[in-house]
């Protein structure tokens, strides 16, 4: 399977072509046919991970392009990182993909979502196998399509129109500093694969300020892939595409893979010199972390919370990565992977359920909608960290790391953990207990919420018992396997530490307390809080007046620079391009006299020069 | 004894004559012959140098004929455009064809 | 050799006068007719200059094809023979300049060039070394003039057949 | 070979060329359509001059000889005056590639040319030169028609023909006439080539205008066509024209697909001569036995048909000789 590995992500690309070109006439309109292909394609991966677990390696090249001395090999690589990354989106994108049967029935473009569906899914496999910057790249910039397409996939609505379109520009800021970095690390090593690059640090004929920089200008398109401060806006604006979309994109696979491309190229940012380059990502993770925490508590749109919680968790990742905990921060992509696809999910089953997204206008819902609560709950429980669930061995390795690291960045992670459990609890205060608060603005006719269809409720519970048992696999009691699986040369987690371990279950028990106390049994009014604390409150509410800023500084801005570029081409371009043409016209009428029309006139000048020429050439 | 240079005065006056037909005539068709004269006279160059200059190759010819036959699609199409352009504008005299004069 | 030149001062003959009367005679018809005898005078010459099978092809296109057409042409869109029209337009003075100095400036070249004598003899049997050679090293050229050719029967008949509406 | 001797051949060979076949083959060739035509419709024909009417044509010469030229009002008379010959000369130069037999000093013929057939092809297309100029000079409608009908028939029909040309030229391995009866010594090229000898037979009648496809002339239709208006001797040279290509063309036949002079016991002039009366007496019977078709047909006939099958004849006997050669 290993040397043949190419062959998964052509099965999604496979489907992807048919359900474009015959989706209506295919069974399910295309659904099954998407499925086949990516369940076939998840198969094929769980292969591969048994495999490389076993031992085995490949890297499949062969030369692209034969440009001179510099030949642009690429190929696909298979080594414990991409096969668990494979493995982990294959799976979450089979039962995603069987839940949107459900999630998507009786919508008019059924077969387009699944076709979008089919080439993400081919783009992301694709993605995780490149063995080199430039294929990387590609499926970087097919994956952000993909992200805009599905994320304005009900283009009708202009809110979704707009979002696609920002999430589309905001990351092609990443994108494109990322490119600049491709291309001085090919102009430095004539390379794109990480093997030579690698190699190329390791020899010292890369290093030095040339290194960070290329490493952050990497970690630019990271940075805007993953939602990482500065370049955030766009992730809580994507929930506008359908609940499937957000899980498998916005929250288990294309996110990530920001966090995957830093763990790819781990050397270029490990080596840099001081450990530069690991800080700053470090400390964007840390500030991703606490600042979207912040906002997720304020957020009253059940999918906008859960956007902030992925942009939070991902700066946990990033965080963990830039604390020398490479193994935790991939840990803690996976188990997320698996729970916030869940968490998605159920929200979807939820939205599908009461058609609204805010969460002041549910409650009641545990009783109505059993299964969606259960696995919603053990997602919300493993996403803060308590035992045994997922969550907590992943982000508890990470501020094991931080806090053998950078105390700073421990309290950070500390405070964020706390600030998980807040907005979760309150999310789920509200949306499950008390009683149904009427759904939809208009929707009494809706009646009382249903549970979902078993087509959707056999992957939330699926996923629910993957979020439960996932982190065993990391668990210090079970010896750590993936430690062990996945680890970077010279980067070893630190040893167990009680004392830590303790305090951070202490804290995120901590933060579900103050949700409850806050939101269900209301020993404090939410409403005094923010009365107190109303310029926080605001501050949290406009996002850190971050959009504010871009709206001002890049829109309004660019705005003035197009209306000035506009005016220039209008007055001075176009006036000289008319004044050309104008000069044009003018010569041409005064030279028509010339042009007789007619063959003989041209045909005697013709002649005449013939003579011309050889009368100088017999003359001279 | 004719060496070259009889053969090429020769196709001088030809190809003058016929020059002088392209020029002056009103007729297409008569100025279709003239340049049928001036493909002759070129013609008798290349067979003229083909014999002295290069008797050794048998290129002359071959162009010689190539100009034969591109004369004849030269003739053929004219040919018919002119007798599309009398079906159109009853006449066959170029200096009453002036739809595209200023 | 004093064959060769009486043969050749009456076929340049041949061919200049009649060129003359192509050039200039005021009946069109005449001009088309007197393009036979040019015709076959330069066949003459090609004959003079070993060039059998170029001489062959020249009557069979020039004469027997191009000729009859240009004929065919000229009966199609004359009146008859009675029918006199000015045949000169208005620059026929200089054009005579023109082509006079033409020929004059030629025939200058000519003798003032010191022409090459060339080593190696004419094939004996020309039309096997002709055909050789085109389907030899100017293969392409021959192609080429096929499809010229081909593009010609097509191009020429779609001009000249009537439209369907007239 | 002095100039001189090469003059000379060439002044004796025109008097043979236009005595023996203008004076012996066209004059005997008129007589005999009149006795076939008068034998296909149960007639006698001429009998009144010399013994069975033998000497008819010579009368009706001297006859032609002594009437009168009458030239059109508002003719052109040069071209009128010139078309006349031109039609029998490019008719009669014909003969000069055409190998009548063979001797102890080498072949019968004026001058073995090494593009024979070519020669062949291109004299006999001046014919039409000269009958566009009959047709224009005689300032007649029918006689304009009849040329105008000529020219397009003659320029269809001379394409099969040339293409039949190739493909015998392509089995000879040379355009020179000799050559090719010389390698008919075992087998005929009508046993090799059976459909380009037909090609052949069609297109040369169409090629000098005769039933059923002389639309030319077609006394119904044209009156007669391009020389309507031509008189007395005048008429004869044309008669002669039109005589001589047809006995050329027979003989063209017999060169490239009869075996030329080849057969047993006779001498080889006199199975030349079989062969070819054999050929004008065919070329008789179809006139006499076929309707006329119209222009049309005529033309349809030849692109359509006559061309079509010459080039796929061409095509496969091109791809047998590569193949079968090699």
């Amino acid at each position: 399977m290993t040397s043949v590995v190419w062959i998964i992500p052509l099965l999604p690309l496979a489907a992807f072509v048919a359900v474009t070109f015959w989706g209506e006439r295919l069974p399910g309109r295309g659904a099954y046919v998407s499925i086949a292909g990516i369940v076939l394609a998840a198969v094929g991966g769980l292969a591969v991970l048994a495999e490389a677990a076993a031992g085995a390696r490949a890297d499949v090249t062969y030369t692209w392009i034969a440009a001179g001395s510099r030949p642009l090999v690429v190929g696909f690589v298979v080594d414990p990182l991409s096969a668990v990354m494979l493995a982990m989106v294959g799976c979450v994108a089979s039962l995603i993909t069987i839940y949107s049967v459900g999630y998507m029935a009786g919508d008019p473009h059924y077969p387009r979502f699944f076709s979008y569906l089919s080439l993400f899914q081919f783009s992301m496999l694709f993605l995780v196998l490149a063995d080199n910057l430039l294929f990387i790249y590609i499926a970087w910039e097919l994956v952000g399509l993909c992200s805009y397409l599905l994320i304005g996939f009900w283009f009708e609505r202009p809110s979704a129109a707009r979002a696609a379109l920002k999430a589309f520009i905001v990351t092609r800021i990443g994108d494109f500093s990322m490119m600049i970095g491709i291309l001085m690390l090919y102009l430095r090593t004539g390379s794109l694969r990480f093997d030579e690059v690698f190699h190329a640090i390791g020899t010292g004929s890369l290093g030095g300020p040339f290194l960070t920089v290329v490493a952050l200008l990497v970690f630019g398109g990271a940075v805007g892939k993953s939602a990482q401060v500065p370049l955030h806006v766009w992730l809580p604006d994507a929930m506008e595409g359908p609940t499937p979309v957000s899980a498998l994109i916005h929250a288990a696979t294309m996110v990530a893979a920001g966090v995957y491309l830093v763990a790819r190229a781990y050397p270029l940012f490990l080596l840099s010199p001081g450990h530069e380059a690991l800080t700053v990502v470090a400390y964007v993770g840390g500030i991703t972390a606490l600042a979207a925490a912040t906002m997720g508590v304020v957020e009253d749109d059940l999918k906008r919370v859960l956007a902030y919680s992925t942009m939070s968790q991902l700066g946990y990742m990033m965080l963990g990565l830039g604390v020398l905990g490479y193994s935790a921060g991939m840990f803690h992509l996976i188990t997320h992977a698996v729970f916030k696809a869940l968490l998605f999910l159920a929200a979807g089953s939820i939205i599908h359920a009461v058609a609204t997204n805010d969460m002041k206008r549910m409650g009641g819902l545990a009783r109505s909608m059993p299964v969606t609560f259960w696995t919603f709950l053990v997602a919300a429980l493993a996403l803060t960290a308590i035992p045994p669930f997922a969550g907590f061995f992943s982000k508890d390795a990470i501020l094991l790391a931080a806090y053998a690291h950078d105390r700073v960045l421990w309290l950070v992670g500390l405070v964020g953990s706390f600030l998980t459990s807040l907005y979760m609890g309150r999310l789920c205060w509200y949306a499950f207990a008390g009683e149904f608060r009427g759904g939809a603005a208009g929707g009494a006719a809706h009646g009382d919420p249903r549970e979902s269809p078993a087509v959707m409720t056999v992957p939330l519970v699926i996923l629910a018992v993957l979020a439960i048992v996932l982190g065993w696999v990391g668990a210090e009691a079970f010896g750590d396997p993936f430690g062990h699986f996945i680890r970077f040369e010279g980067v070893e987690a630190p040893a167990g530490n009680s004392g830590v371990l303790l305090l951070s279950v202490a804290v995120a028990v901590a933060g579900w307390i103050a949700a409850g106390a806050l939101y269900r049994w209301r020993l404090v009014s939410p409403e005094t809080l923010t009365g107190n604390f109303r310029g926080l409150y605001t501050l949290l509410v406009r996002k850190y007046y971050v959009d504010d800023v871009y709206e001002l500084v890049f829109v309004r801005a660019g705005a003035g620079v197009v209306w000035a570029a506009g005016a220039f081409d209008r007055y001075v371009v176009d006036g000289l391009v008319n004044l050309i043409g104008w000069l044009t016209g003018r010569v041409g009428s005064a030279l028509r006299y010339v042009q007789t029309g007619r063959e003989e006139t041209y045909l005697l000048l013709a002649a005449l020069g013939v003579v011309v020429i050889v009368l100088v050439r017999l003359v001279w | 004894m004719i060496t070259l240079t009889h053969y090429l005065v020769l196709s001088a006056l030809l190809f003058a004559l016929g020059l002088y037909a392209a020029l002056s005539r009103r007729n297409a068709v008569a100025m279709l012959m003239g340049i049928e004269l001036m493909l002759n006279a070129a013609n008798i160059n290349l067979v003229a140098f083909n014999k002295y200059a290069a008797p050794g190759a048998i290129q002359g010819q071959i162009f010689a004929l190539i100009v034969i036959t591109l004369a004849a699609c030269e003739a053929a199409v004219g040919l018919a455009l002119i007798l599309a352009a009398y079906r159109r504008f009853e006449t066959t005299y170029v200096d009453d064809l002036n739809l595209m004069k200023w | 050799m004093i064959g060769e030149a009486v043969a050749f001062y009456v076929l340049a003959a041949i061919t200049l006068a009649s060129g003359v009367v192509v050039a200039t005679s005021p009946n069109l018809m005449h001009s088309a007719i007197a393009l036979v005898p040019t015709l076959l005078g330069v066949t003459g010459i090609y004959i003079l200059l070993n060039a059998e099978f170029v001489a062959g092809i020249q009557v069979l296109i020039y004469a027997g094809g191009i000729t009859v057409l240009i004929l065919f042409v000229i009966m199609l869109t004359e009146g008859g023979t009675g029918l006199r029209v000015r045949q000169r337009n208005e620059q026929v003075a200089i054009a005579a300049a023109v082509s006079a100095a033409v020929a004059a400036l030629f025939i200058a070249l000519a003798g003032r060039t010191p022409w090459a004598q060339g080593a190696g003899t004419l094939p004996s049997y020309t039309p096997g070394a002709i055909g050789q050679n085109f389907l030899g090293p100017n293969l392409l050229l021959f192609e080429g003039t096929s499809v010229v050719l081909l593009v010609t029967l097509v191009g020429a008949i779609l001009i000249a057949r009537k439209e369907a509406g007239e | 070979m002095p100039w001189y001797v090469e003059a000379l051949r060439a002044v004796v060979g025109t008097i043979v060329i236009f005595s023996a076949v203008a004076v012996v083959a066209a004059m005997f060739g008129v007589l005999l359509e009149r006795k076939v035509s008068g034998w296909i419709q149960s007639r006698i024909g001429p009998t009144h001059v010399g013994p069975r009417g033998l000497l008819q044509t010579l009368a009706d010469t001297i006859k032609l000889l002594q009437k009168e030229h009458v030239v059109p009002g508002n003719a052109d008379p040069a071209i009128f005056a010139s078309a006349v010959v031109i039609v029998p000369l490019a008719a009669l130069l014909d003969y000069v590639v055409v190998p009548f037999g063979t001797t102890r000093w080498g072949p019968l013929v004026f001058r073995d040319l090494n593009i024979g057939v070519l020669y062949f092809a291109a004299t006999s297309s001046l014919i039409v030169v000269g009958i566009l100029m009959a047709g224009w000079g005689s300032n007649n409608k029918y006689a304009l028609l009849g040329g105008l009908r000529s020219a397009a028939q003659m320029v269809s029909y001379e394409i099969p023909i040339g293409l039949v040309l190739i493909t015998v030229a392509l089995l000879a391995g040379s355009l020179s006439t000799v050559t090719i009866v010389t390698v008919q010594s075992h087998l005929w090229f009508i046993a090799s080539q059976p459909v380009s000898f037909l090609i052949f037979l069609a297109a040369a009648t169409a090629e000098v205008n005769r039933a059923p496809f002389d639309l030319v002339e077609a006394e119904s239709e044209l009156v007669a066509g391009y020389f309507s208006e031509y008189t007395g001797m005048r008429f004869a040279l044309f008669q002669l024209g039109e005589y001589g290509e047809m006995f050329a063309m027979a003989a063209l036949a017999v060169t490239l697909f009869l075996g030329g002079w080849h057969g047993p016991v006779l001498p080889s002039v006199v199975w030349f001569l079989i062969k070819l009366y054999a050929l004008i007496f065919v070329f008789m019977w179809v006139r006499w036995t076929f309707p006329r078709f119209r222009i049309d047909q005529l033309l349809n006939f030849s692109w359509k048909f006559l061309i079509p099958l010459a080039l796929l004849n061409l095509v496969v006997t091109a791809f047998f000789v590569m193949v079968v050669r090699r």
